[in-house]
């Protein structure tokens, strides 16, 4: 896929990032209250779910997962910092080093479960 | 198409969350550091005012935002219509604050 | 002539001609004076505010504000700025209400000027002035005056024909009065007949004839072309304002002719031949710093000799200034020249003088009133408020002061006018005729056309002129026009055709580059923009006089018409006494 | 003078309203030459009926912009050698707004949400009053001055994505002016103005996208401005509720 010369910028590409993960999660949500819910009528299905996580793939899906929670959080707090706090044009630093915590709780998270 | 209350309702859910999601992220680091069981989970959860009030936040202020966040998405692609945005986006709030509720119940519920 | 070339017919009260400062504030001032319901339609060659010189004004707005400054000063200046050949009743409206306009644009339309640490605003001295009294916005005012305005008259319930070309002034049957104005809807390309009580023409003159030259695209003489056709008298037509550096980057770039900013000289900006010589000391004591006339003419003189840069001009050089400091100080000029490729903080640039500003036009009366009735004319388009020199700032001034004028005087005059007038048909279709005539012609190279106009005009009705000269002048345009009568332009589509649009601005030049030539001709004397060289004497002040042309028949009759001294005659001064005459510390 | 010249490869995009497309050209390279320059050259010399906008030449209008290269700029300032690839250079009508004919937009819809965002002046004194005293250097006048120098060039509008997805948006230039206007010690109408740009179409649709700010040719940055409105805003809503 060819990004439109107009959008090759660093912003832009934030935008994106917080879109698709914002997506994504919206997308996931549904699906793990249902899981959760399984604990009110019947646990042992639960159970039988989360043995399944410890599959190493299931694992990578859920550490994207846990990526993406972090990619969209932590560009949410990038747009608030710019949206709320009167400072602006280190804008372009914010959005790398929000990416850079993204990946580095994450990959703890990754680690931890590994 | 939002105006200033949706754009209130979404940023400051989205404040409430950050934390929560978080401490969230801090549990299931921890959690799962033993292997996770249902029993385990349910163990911790069960009965806890503090678990029920921290999750069913969670699941209030995530409806709303996810609510809001999808709209703008779908209005700017492909639901033009004011009104059928509106009932969608109120659609897609109850139905998620629904579910979640209901997760957070049955995870905490003694 | 076919549905192709139907007319559309349209009716309105008051009709304005052109957005710039004039047009704008016309707008305005009708809106505000007129009865309610009173219709008021503003239609322009370009976008709404978005065309046009005075949203290119650079260096500010004269109006005296006290502080030892005041009108009379600010009027004698400018009287003798313009070498005793102002009109001075409409000088001094010029100078007296540009305190009410600065007021009304900063506390009516919203223009922020800049301010001094005391929060007054912030006056400086362009040449020619005896008082720090020029108010500006950075060096980019016309930007902030022009959208200030814009937007207060796109706020407003008035009618907008943008890309209207106005083609031809249509009077009544008996020609006592105007009837309203022909357009060309220029995205469509189809003809609209506008019928108006009152028509304002501000299309703001522009010398667009000359090889180099500042004005935006869309100025080329329509208006001043136009009432001609319509009989009026014209004065002053031999004035045509040279800035001294216009940017000069080859024939292949729409940036050649566009102006460096005065204040490069005044800085210390030094002007340099193709041996890196300073030259001007030659020509003037003062140098650079001498007034734009005279720098013009030492810049000419001196390519005359062929002491010229790469493309045929000489060099302005910033840099022994010390780089960083010309890029802080000029920073919008030094962006400008990069952009087009120069270096002008650290290199040289390559500078021609430059044809500027139009002082003569329309004859009127101060308050905008032409000999047609029906027809009020304001800013560059009218004449006689400069006389033979306009003061840098006094530009922006007069098209505001008098815009506002003539909306407040239409507005009145229309409530007690009848219903509209019926134009007559004849000139209508003859204007059409006109307009369409290159269609049905064989196309050829405008554009050739054009360059070849410029040319004539540049090389013997420019700088410096004589007899011989402007002869040649007249027979160059002749042959031009003769051409171009004959070159057609391909018949197509006409939405938007801009060759079309390039033909009839080619029409507009040449019909008053032969006025500019002839009423050359007619002074046999030199005051402030024209210079002869056969006659390089001011003349009799006393006995002063302006140029008059105005067409009857087919043929082009120029006169001359005594100066009235109604306020202050030569060698007088209507200062208190005791005044010194000028409150400037003296330039180093 | 130079040999052989250089040919520039130059693909205009040509049509009206919707339907169109590109037609090639070739165009000598010439020094100091600008994407102005290059479309007028195939006006002049190739395709008489080519149509495009232009007014001062210089940067000060906001008339000339267009798309070259994908990307939105003011054409009479910018320099060929500057964005050419390889001899290449795509010139299209602006984006996102409707085109009349080849190269020539109707900016229409711009003004019209420059009005919509309550864009212009509320005064509170006449022309018989003096002259405010202002302080050039207090905070907020030096907020409205870094953006007040916007030629309304419609570049950032056609950079903005947002304004691409929804026809309310009023688009960075429009938010920008209310900003200033805003920030301007003189308005009268600060409360007229926070309503125009918390409507449906304000400033709240504004994604932070940056591209408004990363291609004005002046330099603005209109995603700090509506920054700015969205902390006005939301502090008028904790205090008056809306
Ligand atoms: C680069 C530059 C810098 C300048 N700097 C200064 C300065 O610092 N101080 C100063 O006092 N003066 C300055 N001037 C002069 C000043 O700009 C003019 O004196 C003044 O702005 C003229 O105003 P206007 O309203 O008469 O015309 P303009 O502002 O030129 O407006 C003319 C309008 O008429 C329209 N028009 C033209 N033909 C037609 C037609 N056929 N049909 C319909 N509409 C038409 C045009 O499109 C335009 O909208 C400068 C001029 C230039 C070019
Ligand atoms: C943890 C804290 C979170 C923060 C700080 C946060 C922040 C934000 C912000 C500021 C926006 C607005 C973006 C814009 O309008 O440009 C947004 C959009 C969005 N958020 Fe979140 N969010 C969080 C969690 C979530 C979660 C858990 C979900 C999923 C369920 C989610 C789903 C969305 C969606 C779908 C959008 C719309 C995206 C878009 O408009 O491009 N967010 N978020
Ligand atoms: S903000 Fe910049 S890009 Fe946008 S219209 Fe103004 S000058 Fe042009
Ligand atoms: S590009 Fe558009 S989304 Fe906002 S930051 Fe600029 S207006
Ligand atoms: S032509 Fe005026 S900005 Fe380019």
């Amino acid at each position: 896929m060819k990004i439109h010369p107009h959008r090759q910028h660093p912003l832009w590409l934030a935008f994106f990032l917080h879109r698709v993960s914002g997506i994504a999660l919206a997308l996931f949500l549904p699906a793990h209250f249902y899981v959760l819910a399984l604990a009110l009528t019947d646990p042992s299905q639960l159970d039988g779910f989360l043995a399944w996580t410890s599959n190493p793939l299931v694992k990578i899906a859920e550490y994207g997962l846990v990526f993406l929670l972090a990619v969209h959080m932590f560009g949410g707090l990038r747009l608030l910092a710019l949206e709320f706090l009167p400072w602006s044009a280190r804008q372009k630093s914010l959005a790398a080093a929000s990416l850079a915590l993204a990946f580095f709780l994450s990959t703890t998270f990754f680690l931890q479960a590994v | 198409m939002i105006g200033l209350k949706l754009y209130m309702l979404q940023r400051l859910s989205a404040m409430v969350m950050a934390p929560l999601v978080l401490g969230h992220i801090a549990v299931m680091i921890y959690a799962i550091q033993g292997g996770l069981s249902a029993a385990e989970i349910l163990g911790r959860t069960k009965g806890s005012i503090v678990w029920a009030l921290f999750y069913g936040t969670f699941a209030l202020a995530v409806s709303i935002h996810a609510a809001i966040g999808v709209r703008v998405i779908l209005a700017e692609t492909i639901l033009k219509n004011r009104h059928a945005l509106d009932g969608l986006t109120l659609a897609i709030g109850a139905g998620l604050a629904f579910m979640g509720l209901s997760a957070v119940y049955a995870v905490t519920a003694s | 002539m076919g549905e192709r070339f139907s007319i559309e017919r349209h009716d309105t009260d008051i009709l304005i001609l052109g957005s710039g400062g004039a047009g704008l504030f016309a707008t305005l001032h009708a809106q505000a004076t007129a009865r309610p319901g009173t219709k008021i339609t503003l239609a322009v060659k370009g976008l709404i505010g978005k065309c046009g010189c005075t949203r290119m004004v650079q260096g500010g707005y004269n109006v005296a504000l006290g502080g030892g400054d005041s009108v009379e000063r600010h009027f004698m200046d400018t009287i003798q700025g313009g070498k005793w050949l102002p009109n001075q009743d409409m000088a001094w409206k010029l100078c007296e209400q540009a305190v009410v306009r600065i007021r009304e644009l900063e506390n009516e339309i919203g223009c922020f000027f800049d301010r001094n640490a005391d929060g007054t605003l912030h006056q400086k001295a362009f040449a020619g002035q005896t008082a720090d009294r020029t108010v500006h916005k950075g060096d980019l005012t016309g930007i902030e005056i022009i959208n200030r305005l814009m937007e207060q008259v796109l706020a407003r319930p008035v009618e907008k024909l943008q890309e209207h070309r106005a083609i031809g002034l249509i009077p009544t049957r008996d020609g006592s009065a105007l009837s309203g104005v022909l357009f060309i809807d220029m995205r469509s390309g189809r003809f609209r007949f506008v019928r108006a009580k009152a028509v304002l023409m501000a299309t703001g003159g522009g010398p667009t004839m000359y090889k180099y030259h500042t004005p935006s695209g869309d100025k080329t003489m329509d208006g001043l072309a136009m009432a001609l056709r319509a009989g009026l008298t014209l004065r002053d037509m031999e004035m045509v304002q040279f800035h001294p550096t216009g940017l000069l980057a080859g024939d292949h770039t729409r940036m050649t002719g566009t102006v460096l900013e005065e204040g490069l000289r005044g800085a210390g900006g030094q002007l340099l031949n193709s041996r890196d010589e300073r030259f001007m000391f030659d020509y003037d004591r003062l140098g650079e710093r001498a007034t734009r006339d005279v720098v013009s003419r030492g810049i000419y003189a001196e390519m005359r000799k062929n002491n010229t840069s790469k493309n045929g001009g000489v060099y302005i050089s910033m840099s022994h200034l010390g780089p960083d400091l010309v890029r802080s100080k000029f920073k919008g000029m030094v962006k400008r020249c990069a952009d087009s490729g120069f270096d002008l903080a650290a290199g040289k640039v390559e500078v021609v003088p430059t044809a500027h500003y139009f002082m003569g036009g329309v004859v009127v009366d101060p308050d905008t009133r032409t000999g047609l009735e029906g027809l009020y004319v304001a800013g560059e388009d009218a004449g006689g408020a400069h006389g033979s020199n306009r003061l840098g700032g006094n530009g922006v001034a007069n098209s505001t002061v008098y815009g506002g004028v003539a909306g407040d005087v239409m507005g009145l005059d229309v409530g007690s006018m009848g219903s509209h007038r019926d134009p007559d048909p004849a000139v209508l279709e003859a204007e059409v005729e006109r307009a369409i005539a290159p269609l049905s012609k064989r196309p050829g190279n405008v554009q050739a056309l054009r360059k070849q106009l410029q040319d004539v005009m540049w090389d013997h009705v420019g700088v410096m002129r004589t007899e011989a000269g402007l002869t040649r002048g007249l027979k160059g345009i002749a042959e031009v026009s003769a051409e171009l009568a004959e070159t057609g332009v391909p018949d197509g589509d006409l939405a938007f055709n801009l060759t079309w649009h390039d033909w009839l601005n080619l029409k507009s030049l040449c019909d008053i580059s032969e006025v500019i030539a002839m009423a050359g001709l007619e002074r046999e004397n030199s005051r402030g923009a024209h210079y002869r060289e056969d006659f390089p004497e001011t003349g009799d002040l006393e006995r002063s006089y302006f140029t008059t042309a105005r067409r009857e028949g087919g043929e082009l009759l120029v006169d001359r018409a005594p100066v009235e001294f109604t306020i202050v005659r030569p060698g007088q001064s209507i200062l208190p006494e005791g005044e010194p005459e000028t409150l400037l510390k003296a330039a180093e | 003078m130079s040999s052989a010249k250089t040919m520039l490869l130059v693909s205009v995009w040509r049509g009206t309203g919707t339907q169109g497309r590109y037609e090639a050209f070739e165009v000598p390279q010439e020094d100091n030459q600008t994407i102005l320059d290059v479309v007028s050259w195939v006006q002049q010399n190739l395709d008489a009926t080519l149509s495009y906008r232009f007014a001062c030449r210089v940067g000060m209008c906001g008339s000339c912009a267009m798309m070259v290269n994908g990307k939105p700029r003011w054409t009479c300032r910018t320099h060929v050698g500057k964005v050419a690839e390889n001899g290449r250079i795509d010139v299209a009508p602006l984006r996102n707004l409707p085109v009349i004919k080849d190269l020539a937009t109707d900016m229409d819809p711009f003004f019209d949400k420059w009005v919509g965002a309550e864009g212009h002046f509320h005064p509170t004194r006449t022309r018989a009053d003096p002259i405010e005293a202002i302080n050039p250097e207090s905070p907020s006048r030096k907020l409205a001055d870094e953006g007040i120098e916007c030629i309304n060039c419609a570049v950032c509008f056609a950079a903005c994505d947002t304004v691409t997805a929804n026809s309310d948006y009023l688009g960075p230039a429009a938010l920008n002016r209310a900003w200033t206007l805003l920030n301007d010690e003189k308005d009268g109408d600060r409360t007229g103005v926070l309503d125009a740009v918390s409507g449906s179409g304000g400033c709240h649709n504004c994604h932070s996208l940056g591209s408004c700010a990363a291609y004005c040719p002046n330099e603005l940055s209109p995603i700090t401005a509506i920054a700015g409105l969205k902390r006005e805003t939301a502090r008028s809503f904790f205090r008056k509720g809306r």
